[in-house]
């Protein structure tokens, strides 16, 4: 199974993008850094204690999915968007959603566009092989326009070719498009365009089959955001493990043997949270408010607080 | 120039003229002060050692080579850079080289009428019957729609010397046409440019074969460094060599034969 | 009768219009009205490209600074290579290990030299050394082992893995592609069609889809949990690749010698491994080395393409770097750099497969 | 070991090990079986991981409804709601073809011309054409590619600020703009003017020769035809009153629309293919032409045949020997190279089929498998068509 | 199978021995029926016509090509499949080849030495030592550091002669072996010949030098259309050949000559 796999060569292969600032990019150390990374960081503390027995594979939108099945990377973390096909056809199993998003149109301030209604006749950028490329077929049909597209394989490429002003148009999910704008020279001069043509739900993915490992993908995700519902952070995990609230020594192992079921330690969650933090601290640590792409918690607000975010009880 | 033009040239009987020619290859003065007249029907061999200049000195003549100074007049016509006259000059003379040089890719026909279709634009026909007499006179009629790769060298030669008749040249120049040959081939090649000479035709032959110029010559050349050291009618040339040099080529390739 | 010449005629220089200055340049490019326009409006030309690039390059470019700031010239921004320099030539290799690779690169290049220079007569030991003795070396030095500590390949790149990708690659494909074309030349059915089929398969598809196949692909094909490192499965894609390619050159090498030489050697008594190591090989792939560098250089072009895969080699650690937040807008820089490198390489190689063929030939003069 | 020679017929049996046919047999025999073992433990290896991975097989995705938009579709037409994967590996296909055929004909071009150049005897004309193949040739084709896209492209104006060459030709970072022609009533009369002035020029050439043979006059076959073939059509449409109109491309809100338009994704992978495989043909040529030795030359110059005959009848026939099987291989290669399309966003074969539908079905295999198929069957068409070649052109030997 | 044990048998006195011998290139019957023995220390020339089979049969001797019918015994040794045999008579047995075939990648010593190191494994001291005697009896010891490219074609086939008698073979193979040389290098072959034949050596001559068969030869062998016609002794074969087609032969070459 993988875990024994994963445990026999102490590490974890985690597929993640070639680079998208804030979900997935080298820093200049070469460390790879980001909100998707810090997904595979949780899963390897969870299993190892350490959050660093993780390696990555970058990988284009177009490798992704081969590189899954054929067992190159044991956990897809990259911004992939939960479909049926996907789920079911390709034989993967998608564990959870750690980024609700929607597809999104950016444009240079200067053509003066304010809607997305207005792109007829555009020509639009796209990275190949994703949800997009659908997504972007279906809305201008369903709205009678056209459009021209031109496929990239990497996002650099597509940003640099939407930089250039080889075509109008930078559509991709919305993070993306923040995240793509805060690396612009000239972010002030590139609107996102209010319109959102589909529901983005992104998140990590495991060969189907191998229900054990997708178990502990699934749970480490939703370790971190029960951690956030609860209280629990980085800094006070210790302290919390001597709460008495139960569900919090549930989660961190001083009671019950959650840990064991998923055939880990119970220390598990407090690893993860401990050592990468709960959700709400990766969400600012890398795309809030104080980073480059300040992107709003918006529907990723835990659904206590007006979002969707609503992880299953962990007892 | 027409017959009729060319008649009334004072100097009709000559065929050749180099005056006080010189040719360099980069620095090396590879020709001196050439001073050659060849007259209409003259045969002529050219001996003289390897690298003496022998080679320069005819292909100079149909200008394959270019000379820096002196005069080269064939025909009547002076040899300049103009390129009109060199084209004349070069339908007035055939050349045979050593190695032949027939164009592979065409039938030995072929080979024969390619320069009367597109220089002189004889009809095909026209060229082709011509072509198959010249054949005939150097005895391969029956090779004529095979192709050079499958003749054997002597028969090649003899395409060779056929293809240069076709053009119907008054002066035909030989660049060691036996040298390349096995022993048993050179004498059908020696045999056809008898009978060519004794057809009158004007001459000029670098050849070795001293049995050949003591038969055909009117007069050998030796050339030595680049020089013409000697010129006599053959008999006197093998007998009496005046100069030093001539006695030691002809002990020579005497002795060697 | 006989006209005789008695006093040679002295050897004179050429007339001025032949030689020098002036008869060069009537020669080589006014010869005629023809030549003197083509001559003219290439000399325009040149002119023009020459201002462009000079000034592109040198005149108007930046070279001191460290931010993007310190571009100010209307030129090229040398700045940007400069400071991701470490990044371009070793990729994230650490800073404290890339020692390694230095010794490793002077090490190669003194094997490199002895080899393939004349200075030394014997080359025995130095090719022991090269191909035995330098690539177990290597490997200890560059990825860790024996005290040194492990640097993981996804952290090689930049130049440093180009180097390392074509190497290894024609390091294995030669010998292989030995195999192959004495498979293709055999007499046995069985060995030569399948042969065959492996080299016009590999030599009938585009490099990237082997190199896709081996980086994605491959663990489909093998039992679960086993697998291999990315580099390797890169390095095994290229020198299949370039081993079919090599098959076909090393061919047309044993083609070239004569039959007579393996009928002599076998009526001495030779057995065939004995004739074809001793008397046919060494001539076949001796007449070959000027292809063989040839297949190199196509090689080392191609080792560009592992960027498709994600491997970071020089083209792209550099494209990542135009990519950059703080350097965007100089991927022109950025290519002509990578340009210049591989153009410094592959010519240097073509230079050394002339003089080598040129060598050879002479030798076979003699 | 006495043998008694004359006493015996068949020998005794040599033991097989010692016998080389033996050996032979054995040897083969091995090798099949590593073969198909090596074939079936990859086939099983497969099977087991797709059964494992429960990923479909099969082909029955081609005729799924792709769903995607294509950049540049040519000759077919595509929708991306209706069409399926097995349209986009058409599309694909053809894709494909068109760059590598335009740019077998400019690679040609670039190749003969700077081949022909790297002869002159002007040492200027001589050395730019060096430098341009030394240079080309030395230079990863991708980083050529990538350079011609990124850095000179889109260094052109932007559609506001199009070059406008005339009224209707526009330049810009999107492309080169042109008008399209639109078909009105009798417009059918110039497509058959135009078929009649090929037909013609078909009847010229064979006149033009066969004249030749009769009378040896040469007629300038090739100005001729080409006046005819522009001229004829051009006659008929002014006969017929211009039966068509123009259809200019337009600046709209975004783009010029309108017209035909060349892609900057096409154009770069055209011009860098063109440009790279040129300087490799190039060299081809030169070495060609070395090839045929110089006494030919000189034996026909001694025939008085005109140096630009000479190269017409006597050098090329020749080289092209030389020249050719070296030429189909550059074209094989450059076929194979429009795969690095993928790079700068041309829809190829590689770029749409082996990478957006592989991604979007997951059928690796099977898009891998077809894909390569494609590739192979383009080689093996042309290296058949080299051997047919070669054969029929050998030089007859004794 | 030591000299003890052929002293014993009862053909010692055999060399070799061709028995009802049939050989096929595809479809063509290149050898037909051949029979022959060679005693040992024999001198034996074969000439006949070109295509004749003259090489092939020679070639066949030591399994160069394949026979298909009969039976061929090399000093008591028959030909089969068995590889063992096969190098046990290509050891025995010496060939020296048309074009030399010397490898042109190592120094004339080298060229000696090879198989003796490689196939007797003798010492390379020793192997040298040998090399050096043989170079000396065909009179070239002094070229023994120099590489075939940079001998003369006469002294190229001696280099070729003296690496043949490196590996102490019974019996020479000589295909055509100066057929490739210069007339003034032939008889410095043709000497060394001579003095190998001197010294008793079994030969086996494919040759058109009738001067060297007049004087070595034990017996002259002619082969047409894949057969042998005839065999007799020198003087009796050539002034009074049996069959038309050695008459004729023998006049075509005597004219020649
Ligand atoms: N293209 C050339 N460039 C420079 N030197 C040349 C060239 N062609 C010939 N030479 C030199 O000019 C000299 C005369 O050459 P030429 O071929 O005329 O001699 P030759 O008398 O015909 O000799 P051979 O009997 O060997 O043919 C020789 O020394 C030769 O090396
Ligand atoms: N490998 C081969 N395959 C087919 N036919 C061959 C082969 N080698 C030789 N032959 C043919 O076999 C016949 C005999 O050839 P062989 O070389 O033995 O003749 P030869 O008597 O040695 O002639 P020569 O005096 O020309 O050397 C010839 O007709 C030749 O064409
Ligand atoms: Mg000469
Ligand atoms: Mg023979």
């Amino acid at each position: 199974a993988t875990l024994d796999d994963v445990r026999a060569k102490g590490f974890i292969q985690c597929g993640v993008t070639t680079g998208l600032a804030g979900f997935a990019a080298p820093n200049d150390k070469g460390v790879w850094e980001g909100f998707d990374v810090d997904i595979c960081r949780a899963m390897s503390s969870a299993i190892f204690g350490d959050p660093d027995k993780v390696k990555y594979t970058p990988t284009t939108a177009k490798e992704r999915f081969t590189a899954l099945q054929s067992g190159e990377i044991d956990v897809l973390a990259r911004n992939t968007t939960w479909t049926l096909s996907r789920d079911v056809n390709l034989g993967f199993e998608f564990v959870g959603v750690n980024y609700y998003d929607g597809q999104g149109f950016m444009v240079k301030k200067s053509l003066g566009v304010k809607s997305a209604k207005e792109l007829d006749g555009a020509r639009v950028c796209i990275q190949s092989g994703t949800t997009t490329e659908l997504n972007l077929a279906d809305y201008f049909a369903a709205n009678g326009m056209k459009y021209d597209s031109v496929l990239f394989d990497t996002s650099d490429e597509v940003r640099e070719a939407y930089i250039k002003d080889t075509c109008d148009v930078y559509t991709t999910d919305q993070s993306g498009l923040y995240s793509q704008r805060s690396v612009l020279a000239d972010p002030e001069n590139h609107v996102v365009l209010p319109e959102i043509i589909s529901k983005e739900p992104l998140g990590p993915l495991v060969r189907h089959g191998d229900n054990a490992w997708g178990d502990i993908a699934r749970w480490t995700l939703n370790a971190l955001i029960i951690a956030e519902e609860l209280g629990i952070n980085s800094s006070n995990v210790d302290e919390m493990k001597s709460s008495k609230n139960p569900e919090i020594a549930r989660l961190l192992g001083t009671s019950g043997d959650l840990g064991s079921q998923l055939g880990l330690g119970p220390e598990w969650a407090a690893n993860a949270i401990k050592q990468v933090g709960n959700y709400g601290e990766i969400f600012e640590k890398h795309l809030g408010a104080g980073t480059p792409l300040n992107i709003a918690r918006g529907l990723n607000q835990l659904w206590s607080k007006g979002g969707i975010l609503y992880a299953p009880p962990a007892r | 120039m027409n017959n009729a033009a060319k008649a009334s040239n004072k100097q009709d009987d000559i065929a050749i003229q180099l005056i006080g020619m010189h040719k360099w290859y980069g620095e090396f003065h590879v020709l001196r002060d050439i001073n050659l007249t060849v007259n209409r029907g003259e045969r002529i061999v050219v001996c003289g050692p390897s690298g003496s200049g022998k080679s320069t000195m005819i292909r100079c003549i149909n200008r394959l080579e270019e000379h820096q100074q002196g005069q080269i007049i064939v025909d009547g016509i002076e040899l300049t850079n103009d390129v009109k006259k060199i084209d004349e000059i070069r339908r007035e003379v055939g050349m045979v080289f050593q190695h032949f040089n027939l164009f592979p890719h065409l039938t030995v026909l072929e080979n024969c009428t390619l320069a009367p279709i597109w220089v002189r634009k004889t009809p095909k026909k026209e060229a082709e019957a011509t072509a198959m007499q010249f054949l005939e006179r150097v005895k391969i009629p029956e090779q004529a729609h095979k192709y050079p790769g499958q003749l054997s060298g002597g028969q090649q030669q003899r395409v060779a010397i056929a293809r240069s008749l076709c053009m119907n040249p008054r002066i035909m120049l030989f660049d060691e046409p036996t040298s390349a040959l096995d022993p048993e081939m050179i004498s059908e090649v020696l045999d056809t440019m008898i009978s060519l000479a004794e057809d009158g035709m004007t001459m000029i032959c670098v050849t070795h074969e001293m049995g050949f110029a003591k038969t055909v010559a009117d007069r050998v050349i030796f050339m030595d460094g680049g020089e013409i050291i000697e010129q006599a009618p053959p008999q006197e040339f093998f007998e009496n060599p005046q100069s030093e040099r001539t006695q030691l080529f002809l002990s020579q390739i005497l002795h060697n034969a | 009768m006989a006209i005789v010449k008695t006093e040679r005629h002295p050897e004179l220089p050429p007339p001025v219009s032949q030689t020098g200055v002036i008869g060069w340049l009537r020669q080589n490019l006014f010869s005629n009205w023809w030549n003197t326009i083509l001559t003219l409006v290439s000399l325009y030309v040149v002119w023009e490209a020459m201002s462009a690039l000079i000034g592109y390059t040198i005149i108007n470019a930046n070279f001191a600074g460290t931010t993007r700031e310190d571009c100010t010239g209307t030129g090229a921004c040398w700045v940007f290579i400069k400071a991701r320099f470490g990044q371009n030539m070793y990729g994230f290799y650490p800073e404290a290990e890339r020692w390694r690779i230095n010794v490793g690169y002077v090490l190669g290049a003194v094997g490199l030299f002895l080899v393939l220079s004349d200075v030394i007569k014997d080359k025995k030991w130095p090719a022991v050394f090269l191909f035995v003795v330098y690539p177990i070396l290597c490997y200890f030095l560059f990825y860790g082992g024996f005290g040194l500590p492990k640097v993981e390949t996804s952290e090689w790149g930049g130049l440093f893995l180009t180097l390392v990708l074509a190497s290894v690659s024609i390091f294995v494909a030669l010998p292989l592609g030995i195999v192959l074309a004495l498979g293709r030349r055999s007499d046995m059915p069985v060995v030569r069609m399948v042969c065959v089929g492996f080299i016009e398969l590999i030599r009938g598809v585009p490099l990237i889809t082997v190199l896709f196949m081996a980086s994605v692909m491959l663990p489909l094909f093998l039992p679960e949990g086993m697998n291999f490192d990315k580099l390797i499965r890169a390095l095994v894609g290229m020198s299949l690749f370039s081993a079919a390619y090599m098959a076909e050159v090393i061919r047309g090498g044993l083609q070239a010698i004569p039959k007579g030489q393996m009928e002599a050697a076998k009526s001495l008594g030779l057995g065939y491994w004995q004739a074809m190591g001793l008397i046919i090989l060494p001539q076949a792939l001796k007449i070959s080395i000027p292809a063989i560098v040839n297949t190199f250089i196509g090689l080392f072009k191609d080792t560009t393409l592992v960027i498709i895969i994600g491997l970071l080699d020089l083209l792209s650690v550099i494209k990542s770097g135009t990519t950059d937040k703080n350097w965007l807008g100089l991927a022109t820089e950025g290519y002509v750099f990578v340009a210049a490198v591989f153009w410094v390489f592959c010519f240097g190689m073509s230079r050394y497969s002339i003089w080598l063929e040129n060598k050879l030939h002479t030798g076979h003069k003699r | 070991m006495a043998v008694d020679a004359l006493g015996r017929q068949g020998g005794d049996k040599v033991s097989l090990w010692r016998d080389p046919k033996a050996r032979a047999v054995f040897f083969q025999i091995l090798v099949i079986t590593l073969f198909l073992a090596f074939v079936f433990y990859v086939g099983n290896n497969t099977v087991e991981n797709l059964e494992k991975r429960g990923i479909a097989s099969g082909f029955g995705f081609l005729s799924e409804p792709a769903g995607f938009g294509i950049g540049i579709v040519l000759l077919l037409d595509y929708n991306a709601q209706t069409s399926t994967h097995g349209d986009v590996l058409l599309i694909g296909i053809i894709n494909t073809v068109v760059v590598s055929l335009s740019g077998i004909v400019l690679a040609t071009i670039f190749g003969f011309v700077f081949g022909v150049l790297r002869l002159s005897k002007n040492w200027i004309v001589n050395k730019i054409a060096a430098v341009y193949i030394e240079v080309m040739r030395n230079i990863p084709l991708l980083v050529q590619l990538l350079f011609w896209y990124f850095a000179v492209l889109s260094v052109l104006p932007t559609v506001r600020d199009s070059i406008k060459i005339g009224e209707n030709v526009a330049i810009n970072n999107r492309g080169i703009y042109f008008p399209s022609v639109i078909p009105e009533a009798g417009f059918m009369v110039i497509v058959v003017a135009l078929v009649v002035a090929i037909a013609g020029a078909v009847f010229l050439t064979r006149w033009a020769h066969k004249r030749q043979d009769k009378t040896g006059q040469a007629f300038p076959v090739f100005w001729s035809c080409v006046g005819l073939i522009i001229g004829l059509p051009v006659l008929a449409a002014l006969v017929t009153g211009m039966p068509f109109s123009f259809e200019t491309p337009n600046l709209g809100r975004f783009n010029i629309s309108g017209g035909w338009v060349l892609e900057p994704e096409f154009l770069a992978l055209w011009l860098g293919l063109s440009i790279y495989t040129g300087a490799f043909i190039a060299e081809i040529v030169r070495g060609g032409i070395n090839s045929v030795s110089h006494g030919q030359t000189e034996a026909a110059h001694s025939l008085g045949i005109r140096p630009g005959l000479t190269m017409r009848l006597v050098i090329l026939p020749q080289a092209l020997r030389v020249i050719v099987p070296p030429l189909t291989s550059q074209y094989l290669n450059l076929t194979k190279n429009s795969s690095l399309a993928t790079a700068i966003g041309y829809a190829d074969l590689t770029a749409i089929f082996a990478g957006t539908t592989l991604n979007q079905t997951g059928q690796a295999i099977e898009v891998i498998a077809i894909t390569m198929a494609f590739y192979l069957g383009i080689s093996l068409l042309i290296s058949m068509f080299m051997n047919w070649y070669n054969r029929r052109i050998a030089l007859v030997e004794r």
